[in-house]
């Protein structure tokens, strides 16, 4: 190999490597990709490592957060099987990546997510109540009962819609985040995604163009190691989701992502660095789907006991929660009283929505146009008229217009 | 002969298409070792080996991309697309490629070996993206065969001609009806034609045409319809494209009157353009217009579904209102 | 007023959209520093700067996506796609994600900023890709909005109302007409209403009814009729989705007749919807069938161009059967 | 930066790299690509270079096939000039990555392409007439007069049939590849592509599959610095496109694309990679568009004539000669008789091919489907009717059926 630069190429239009004259090839292993891990499993911290920016009231925040979230999905994965509920997503054991994420933003930057990630919107204050409506569909929920459970949004706290298709938030967030900066916002987009997901078009589409339009946006991967059945060795032989970063010249950074302050110092310099230099950064956060992908699967058909075990050792709450005690600003009575009174609050919350109403009949129409239709005034009516016709077979409608 | 829900059936298929023939290739997101979410291709990878039946990367403009080009090497190529709510990625190499491929290259190449299986439709609590009737987005486009099952029996005969037929099929497999339908299907191989409309019931009042699960549906109605003694023919159209105009018109010229019914939304669904072809070919025999009993114009809902769709309640009126015009 | 072909009516609306608004920017294929391969763009961004247009890579899906991302931020976002035949890469953002976004979040969110220019339809000598009439697969998708201009005037008011409207719009550009068509048009801000259908010239034998390039071919056949003593109605639907039912059935409700021509192909084309819905809200006033006068059921040819387009003459000849029904 | 291994993570699910306590970030420069060159400008090979498989009779086909590329572009680009074809795309100065990387691989390899490797083609023995008729789209193309010029195709010699829309043949040349391993063909699959193409969502779906379903494919991106008028650096802001190979875990390499013997060797390399290892290969070879986009472009709207002129210096053909004459395997005179002759021969042929019928009006609906649907015939026979109405109106088909 010489460095020999070549004479024939102008340098304008692409950076030039070594020239060489016997073939060599570039492959996965030409780039080491190093990870960043802040906090041990038993709660102390690696000697030499950079804190995140955090203080006591924070992290309180942050773990009632995380405490919240396992409750929550706790509770909501048992009345599914309950029968009281259609359909749950928990995210067991990866909880750390999106309340850390949501952490190390500002309350102004916009969050764009796939579906795990209501630990962001746990963050953001969603209440208990909201996020039942939306779980229930009742006329409550801001979303007005149109989309399955967990598809949670909210306007007032920067937090778009959850949109089962994958992939499709990645390059809307590039346009948000192109947004907030011609009009001089001081907000990033936040784009979470999983492992899976990223191997959709939209992924290639929203990332390069991140780079190419300068956006302010941080690509946040869950990499949790699954695709529903899918494991992501039958996902991609690259190494992981943060080595395709240096193909699309974006700055890049992987962490333990159960390490709640790996997680949110990743996240403060990403936005910082976003902010700074209209630039995109990609975060790739390591972790593992502890339970089912949802409540309507099995991974026991996929995958064996063992590995989940192996998993079950790096649980993110009890390594912050580690850390608070050994901080002295936690102990195990304040704990106690913390989850016993998430689960009463979630059981109490969700015999009050499952008793809600659902929707109004005239949300049938409403918001596919910014006013209904003549067309569509129409359906309606016709459809109003039927219910009268039938009330017995329309039993959440009619009656009530 | 044996009992067999329409998942069975499907998974009977392709165990025959890809015993008969080891160039037969299954893939598409889990449909390897775990035999794809809904099970189509549940023990397919144990029988037949890794190369064969595989789980892809979460890339659905990717899965019928590859799908082309193995087709067009002359492999067996069924791809699955995990739901029809996300064959949309896919759009471009389905309409631009699948259906141009042959005609673009005067013969040259084609994909006639390539079948695209994806479970649609509503009535599961699905809410709008796990719920789409997607067939008329791509009833526009000459050169697709379009197919679409109503039962478990209908399923592996027509699942098994569409692999067989040597033009693309996309082939939707109503999901609602997955567990739901059980009937007879016999264990061995057999093909029920594409391109061809079957006569389910006759009657002479009024013909209801559909397809999918949709025909339930049509058929409660006309249960409903008998008891005021309107005597309803029953039609599954089968394939919506290219779809059958004579049985169709022979069937509408007889009764006089033709309703269609459908899950998609009403505009530009494909109700219309037999709506459209009908009134043209039959004009002198129709009674009363053609009704068309579909989905509003609007996504798919969830909490409010039963109000949305097209049930037998709403297409038992628009018997009643067509044969009373 | 100036004398504008297609071209500068759409270039001149662009401008007044981009120096009222500075959140309005442009972008797409080419569309930067050369001003898109049509010129539609040109002087936009010397005149607004790089940041408000722009070029981006080459990838559909992702000027889509971006443009989704950009309008629910309360950007105003005019994407352009470069060939109307290359936006099926870009089909899963507009279908599933413009034109439920709203919907779908209870309005928590909108694209309503959202305009999609592309230049579409055949008759230039483009083959199957770069001829092609995509509407229909869209007027499938309640949510969107789907416009066509027929000439300069109609260009610049129909494009200004579509950057404005509250909703997701997409615009067709008859890219034949681009020079071919030139007119007067006032250089200063006007808007022409969407949905709303336009009767060109009235008549009282036949309604002839079209959308964009074609309404140039049903006056010509107008005028073949009118020395036969047949004297047609012209309409223009300008707006696909949602389409003026009421103009247009009052129309039908006059002459008792109906002809729709597109030059996309016949099978589930928006022709189909029109008759579908015609025959029914007007099952007794018509005199004959509705005909479709359209594009054969193959993907779009080269060298027989002339042969498969619904041109002047196969209108005329339609029209005189339907006449003499 | 230690080089400590997690503690936490097991390695099954993906490579490790170093773990670290500060965060840093990888990105575009964090991986070099080197450069293959062999042969310099004046003719002579670098010292140490590693030659390709290549003898005197291999050489003067590959030169051959280079000067019929250059004189067919040439004249064909003037035929549109002159208003006898619609429509033309040359490759001027990027002759050599479509050429070179032809004869790298053996007959029964398919190779697609995208539209400016008409190289490939000619190198498979594609004759002046199969070109001419499909330019004139006239009865004799093998396409049947349906595609615009350029979009040659070719079953006998393993060339697809050319897709105007871009990006699509990728994908497709990974399940083509797929299904020659499993039928144990001891074939590849070649399939070409621009820089501007490989931003699209087929790219990094037919990589990523590629690598996944260990497919021997070898992907050949052509980057010549421009889609239409946009510039590479507007195109993206990674390392050119083979720093993207690191991401899927592709074997990967750049070349000169100007080097005729640089890309003999990539390719051949690459095949024999690609064969064992049932995987696939990368390929980038960097080179310019020195033409116009298509005779639709002008590119004085957007570039420089210097910026030209620095890659007029760089003409892959010439290069060859150079080297050819210096082997001793070719003379002047040989050339000036070569090129002439083709201008000639593709003069003759213009004027023969552009009076050639139309197709038959029947293919309007052939190969639609297989066989034509009754509603087809149809509506061929309703349009048969017309045109024998109004013949003066169809004069390429009246009074021809
Ligand atoms: C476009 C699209 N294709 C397929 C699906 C079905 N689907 C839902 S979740 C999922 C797996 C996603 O995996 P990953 O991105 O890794 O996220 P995780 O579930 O691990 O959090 C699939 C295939 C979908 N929702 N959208
Ligand atoms: C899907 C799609 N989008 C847009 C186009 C229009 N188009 C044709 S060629 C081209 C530029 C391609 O550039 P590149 O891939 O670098 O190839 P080059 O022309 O440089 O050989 C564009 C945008 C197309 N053919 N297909
Ligand atoms: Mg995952
Ligand atoms: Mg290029």
């Amino acid at each position: 190999m010489t460095t020999e630069k070549s004479p024939e190429i102008p340098s304008e239009l692409y950076k030039q490597g070594p020239v060489v004259h016997q073939p060599v090839f570039i492959d996965g292993s030409s780039v080491e990709i190093p990870e960043l891990k802040i906090l041990h499993q038993d709660g102390t911290i690696y000697p030499d490592a950079d804190m995140p920016e955090i203080d006591e009231a924070h992290a309180i925040k942050i773990y009632k957060t995380l405490a919240f979230h396992r409750v929550l999905d706790e509770r909501m994965v048992a009345s599914q099987r309950q029968g009281r509920l259609s359909f749950y997503m928990a995210a067991l054991g990866e909880e750390a990546a999106s309340v850390g994420g949501a952490a190390g933003l500002e309350p102004q930057d916009m969050i764009m997510t796939q579906y795990r990630e209501q630990g962001a919107l746990m963050y953001r204050g969603f209440s208990l109540e909201n996020f039942m409506n939306q779980l229930f569909s009742n006329e409550k929920d801001l979303g007005k009962g149109r989309q399955m459970p967990i598809h949670y949004g909210s306007k007032a706290l920067n937090y778009l819609t959850v949109s089962s298709p994958l992939g499709t938030q990645i390059p809307q967030a590039t346009g948000y985040a192109y947004g907030q900066k011609v009009q001089g916002i001081d907000a990033v987009t936040m784009c979470y995604f999983g492992e899976g997901a990223a191997s959709e078009g939209d992924f290639h589409a929203g990332l390069n163009m991140a780079a190419v339009q300068e956006a302010p946006v941080i690509f946040f991967c869950r990499n949790n190691g699954y695709a529903i059945s899918t494991p992501a060795d039958e996902q991609f032989k690259g190494n992981g989701i943060a080595s395709r970063g240096v193909g699309y010249g974006i700055k890049t950074i992987r962490v333990d992502g159960n390490d709640i302050l790996a997680v949110l110092k990743a996240t403060q310099i990403a936005r910082a660095y976003a902010l700074e230099e209209n630039a995109p950064v990609l975060i790739e956060a390591m972790s593992y789907r502890l339970g089912a992908h949802s409540t309507s699967d099995d991974p026991s058909g996929y995958r064996t006991r063992e590995e989940e075990e192996k998993w079950q050792a790096n649980d993110p709450i009890l390594r912050m929660k580690n850390w608070i005690l050994a901080q002295g600003w936690w102990d195990e009575e304040q704990d106690n009283t913390l989850f016993e009174g998430l689960r009463e609050e979630v059981l109490a919350a969700v015999k009050v929505s499952e008793k809600i109403n659902k929707p109004h009949i005239d949300t049938l129409i409403t918001d596919v146009y910014d006013e209904p239709t003549s067309q569509l005034k129409a359906q309606l009516e016709e459809v109003k008229a039927h219910v009268n016709k039938y009330p017995e077979a329309y039993p959440f409608t009619a009656g009530k217009f | 002969m044996a009992q067999m829900n329409l998942l069975h059936a499907i998974n009977n298929a392709l165990d025959i298409a890809m015993a008969e023939n080891d160039r037969t290739v299954c893939f598409g997101e889990d449909v390897g070792h775990f035999g794809g979410v809904f099970r189509a291709t549940s023990g397919l990878q144990d029988k037949y080996g890794k190369t064969r039946c595989f789980n892809t990367p979460l890339v659905e403009q990717g899965i019928i991309g590859f799908a082309n080009g193995l087709a067009a090497q002359g492999s067996v190529a069924i791809a699955e697309i995990q739901f029809a709510d996300y064959i949309f990625p896919a759009f471009d190499q389905i309409v631009n490629e699948s259906a141009k491929f042959r005609y673009r290259s005067g013969n040259e190449f084609d994909v006639g070996k390539l079948t695209i299986r994806t479970p649609y439709g509503g009535g599961i609590a699905g809410g709008l993206y796990h719920s789409q009737s997607p067939e008329a987005y791509f009833a526009h486009t000459p050169g697709l065969k379009i197919v679409v099952p109503r039962n478990p029996y209908q399923a592996k005969g027509l699942l098994l001609a569409s692999i067989r037929d040597d033009n693309p099929v996309v082939f939707f497999e109503p999901k609602r009806l997955y567990r739901a339908s059980v009937g007879e299907v016999p264990e061995e191989d057999y093909q029920l034609p594409l391109g061809k409309a079957e006569v389910v019931q006759e009657g002479s009042d009024i013909t209801l045409l559909a397809w999918g699960a949709q025909m339930e549906i049509n058929e409660k109605a006309a249960e409903l319809a008998a008891n005021d003694g309107i005597s309803c023919e029953v039609v599954d159209l089968r394939t919506i494209l290219p779809w059958d105009i004579e049985t169709v018109c022979q069937s509408v010229m007889k009764t006089g009157r033709l309703l269609v019914s459908q899950e998609a939304p009403l505009t530009a669904g494909f109700a219309s353009e037999i709506a459209a072809t009908v009134q043209s070919e039959c004009f002198l025999h129709l009674e009363s217009p053609i009704a068309r009993v579909c989905g509003l114009d609007t996504p798919y809902p969830l909490a409010l579904e039963k109000e949305y769709i097209s049930d037998h309640l709403k297409v038992y009126e628009a018997i009643k209102a067509s044969v009373n015009y």
